[in-house]
């Protein structure tokens, strides 16, 4: 059977040369790093390694600037809830958007039932950040400004370098979670004024059980996880060794191929849009269109009429792996925050489907998904007695009318 | 191997994959529809229903998840070839038993699929006020 | 050259069949457990399949109380954290001991930043907590008891069972700190009361990068770190699915051959002892004697008139690996709290090693190791100005005056 | 391979496996000794030193870790030979700066070997108040 996987997004195969650069850790060389003899010396050396390869590719020139956690989750946690305890003696205001993903949402909502606040600025129906907003929220009191790189499930790419300017001309702590652009975007930590950065390393083909935050010398964060002295009292606990040496490689090697791989996806993506758009009738984009502004892996469709499961299922009974509403959370098939906060039609969040595309996909795969895809809106939309109300002019369609 | 990694089980998943009795009815002869687009699910349901007060055909349409259109399938075989008054005891715990399960946070798409087929029985009595007597009496005997 | 690694506490091999178990996991079975599709649903399951052995092998019935974390200390973290958060409106009074791992006790001294008190009950001289001091500081206020099973720097088995049933008596949650414990003695989460658990696997030849909390029905914890909805919202974050397959494994093994190993690392724990007491004059064994309630796989002795460094240094020169303070903290040579809650002389503290055994280590390494560490001693002694010291006697022995 | 993984570069490993002048003279002209086991560090030098004031020999016993083992070997290396105002002149840095480097954290220990070598030379100058008025008039007038 055919299988095609476009879901890239929530997870990527571990490269063959990663999975051999971990071998070793698991049962040949399984000290803990913490340790002082021959095993624990051997692994303090694999992390000093993958620091400098974590930070050589995002332009940093301070490899102790790498914390290494568990997932991109904790690393944003750590980013958000750290700099909050860090710095509340100076204020407790915090300032995000209304499209984060929900590890920055949802951490600035835990410091909210802990005495701090936060101003929430909007986004347009392209999912895009003004940075005239995000300076009029700052306030004397401000200590963190938090944003995505890349929106997670529009593949909105936020002018950040602008956002970062002002976060340093009003002096405050700037951090970008860059979890979805890391291995595929550019990032210049210098260049963006990005007190923080995280990185989620099995986004570009790396293991998952790992995740990074990098910080630069000026910013201050507190350790979430407390206990023993590792990663310098910033992180806690038993270093994953083999996933960390596999991510180090993998963001070199990710860093090395960026262009190829990225110039490859947004071809796919590209294709794959002009596709969908021209073989279904009432399927709209949401988020940028393909091009500047748009993360290349990223496709994100509403086809109006039917919801978002059966989609999933029947694309999945034809071999083909997607997502729906936000990539990190389809289990709970509740639309994600990110369409609400682009004020998409209720409608067609709920028949929300995301292609993420990985460098491995062809364009034969493409085909097969667009005629496949295009079969399975056809099949249920006979079974949509919404389809059937629009068919007799009972209902009209939203997408029909915003193009009007 | 497919099959193994359904997040249903084989009979939700048939049901879902070969739904049993979609599409309208011609002259159906009692319409259910519930449920809303906002909220995720519409169950449409059709009956043709004979002299007898028994339930000849069925049909579903749904807008919803596997497990709505597969809970509309498994209604749909439920009521066929019942009486109207057999027919208004089909439960959602019906519909779930011959599924074979639904997870906990699916069990709202039976209880949408039991609505359905009493709003379609309804729909049916209001038209045939005379069916409606007959019934009201069986179950208050029953 | 001869290779004994003695240091098993602070990390042990991947077992060869977990290590099989773990290899599709990174490049052919790759998806993220949320996700509905085969990929994603296959992890779903592995998880599942892990869930039911962590369960097993502490006599729980209960798979879904099953959290995976990155590791012990996150564990520990969402365990003391979790249960103060979500019971917070009850009380905000927590007991401990003086002799936790730093994952327990910087988990409370943080809540204590942050509006709640603690007692910390004292352990005796051999590192013992008298369950009676336990019942003396509940208070209405007390929403949490937290203790170790045994001590990770000198072995104490503590009363649990007793402690859980005092817990029970006062309806005070029970959390059980069993990362040192697990795999290795039995565990039965009924019968000890116990409202939460932590385990990590790469103390019993599991992999790192997976820590697990067992929460029993009736224990209240809240989510520590923030994001979509992985396990069942109490840890946010992708799994680590191939570390959490061969976690599974390793314990599921670890609780077949639980007996087997634990006497075997009992003998040789014995012999070690007995080596090194009978050829090297000035030392002491720190906690209890082997035997009922020691973990069999710790020897944590203190040799007068040296310090702990250079032990470790010529130990690794010799091809020994081992421990000295706190097992996971040695690279800061600190002396570990539980050295200072049991009131061993600073001296002695610094000279503190820490042997310990594994699954794999024969009679003829610790013969090895009893004569090459004989002879470090005597070095070191050799370079001792308080060895000179004491042969002249300008200054008496601390352990000699003991003994007396 | 096992010489790659070590906490200290290979010089102070060097010292400290291979310590230079371990031990005690016989009839030291000066003996310092510096730290407290508390502290985790004890480090006594003693000097032989001829009449024209020259270090011709020098030991030293350490109680304390790696670095101190290799910071004490070095400051004996260093100093032997030296003049009475040459020794009170080597610092700590010239301690690291001879053993290629020294973890941030153990540069206390380099401090310490200072401390001890300048001990050894105040005992001895103690001892000799003749050459002590020497060695100020000299330094005064360095
Ligand atoms: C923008 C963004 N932030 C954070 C995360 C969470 O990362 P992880 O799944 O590694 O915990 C995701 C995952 O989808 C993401 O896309
Ligand atoms: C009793 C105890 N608790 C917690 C931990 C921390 O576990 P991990 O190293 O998996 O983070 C340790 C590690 O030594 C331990 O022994």
């Amino acid at each position: 059977m055919t299988k095609v996987y476009l879901d890239s997004q929530s997870s990527t195969p571990v490269l063959p040369e990663v999975y051999e650069a971990m071998l070793p850790w698991f049962s040949q060389y399984y000290g803990n790093a913490s340790a002082m003899h021959e095993q624990g010396l051997r692994a303090r050396a694999a992390l000093d390694q993958a620091r400098k390869q974590f930070s050589e590719a995002i332009q940093s020139s301070d490899p102790e600037g790498v914390i290494f956690t568990s997932c991109g989750t904790e690393a944003n946690n750590l980013a958000v809830k750290g700099s909050a305890y860090a710095l509340q003696h100076k204020g407790r205001h915090i300032i995000i958007s209304t499209a984060e993903h929900p590890s920055v949402e949802n951490s600035v909502a835990f410091l909210e039932r802990h005495g701090f606040s936060a101003t929430r600025v909007p986004v347009n129906s392209e999912g895009f950040i003004d940075p005239a907003d995000i300076q009029a929220a700052i306030t004397p009191e401000t200590i963190l400004i938090a944003t995505h790189y890349a929106n997670h499930d529009i593949g909105t790419i936020q002018p950040v370098a602008q956002i970062g300017t002002i976060a340093q001309e009003h002096k405050v702590q700037y951090f970008i979670d860059a979890t979805f652009s890391a291995g595929w975007l550019p990032i210049n930590v210098e260049e963006m004024n990005a007190s923080l950065v995280s990185i989620s390393p099995h986004r570009f083909y790396g293991p998952k059980g790992v995740g990074v935050l990098h910080k630069n010398r000026k910013a201050r964060i507190n350790g979430i996880i407390h206990g023993g002295i590792q990663e310098n009292n910033r992180r806690s606990g038993t270093e994953n060794i083999p996933a960390i040496v596999g991510g180090g490689l993998a963001m070199e090697l990710a860093e090395t191929e960026r262009e190829k791989r990225a110039s490859r996806v947004k071809a796919l993506q590209e294709k794959l849009w002009k596709g969908l758009s021209e073989s279904i009738s009432y399927i709209q984009l949401n988020g940028p269109r393909p091009g500047e502004s748009r993360h290349p892996a990223n496709l994100n469709v509403s086809t109006e009429f039917i919801e978002g499961e059966g989609q999933l299922l029947l694309c999945n009974a034809a071999g083909i792996a997607v997502a729906s509403g936000s990539s990190c959370v389809s289990k709970n098939l509740k639309s994600s925050p990110t369409l609400t906060a682009i004020g998409l039609h209720i409608t067609l969040a709920q028949g929300n489907i995301i292609f993420s595309l990985g460098k491995d996909n062809t364009f034969e795969q493409i085909e097969y998904v667009v005629t496949s895809f295009t079969k399975i809106v056809e099949r249920l939309r006979q079974m949509s007695p919404m389809w059937e109300d629009f068919q007799k002019g009972n209902i009209s369609s939203v997408i029909a009318g915003k193009e009007k | 191997m497919a099959e193994e990694y359904n997040p249903y089980n084989p009979i939700v998943m048939d049901h879902f994959l070969n739904p049993r009795n979609m599409g309208d009815l011609e002259d159906a002869d009692g319409i259910g529809e519930v449920g809303a687009a906002a909220c995720g699910d519409i169950m449409k349901i059709s009956l043709k229903i004979s002299d007898d007060g028994r339930i000849s055909d069925a049909r579903f349409k749904t807008f919803g998840c596997g497990s709505a259109i597969a809970s509309s399938s498994m209604a749909t075989e439920l009521v066929k070839g019942k009486t109207i008054e057999e027919a208004l005891k089909v439960t959602n715990k019906n519909v779930v038993d011959a599924l074979g399960g639904l997870p906990p946070v699916k069990i709202h798409c039976s209880v949408l699929a039991e609505e359905a087929i009493k709003a379609a029985l309804e729909d049916y009595l209001k038209r045939h006020p005379e069916k409606a007597a007959m019934v009201a009496t069986n179950s208050h005997s029953a």
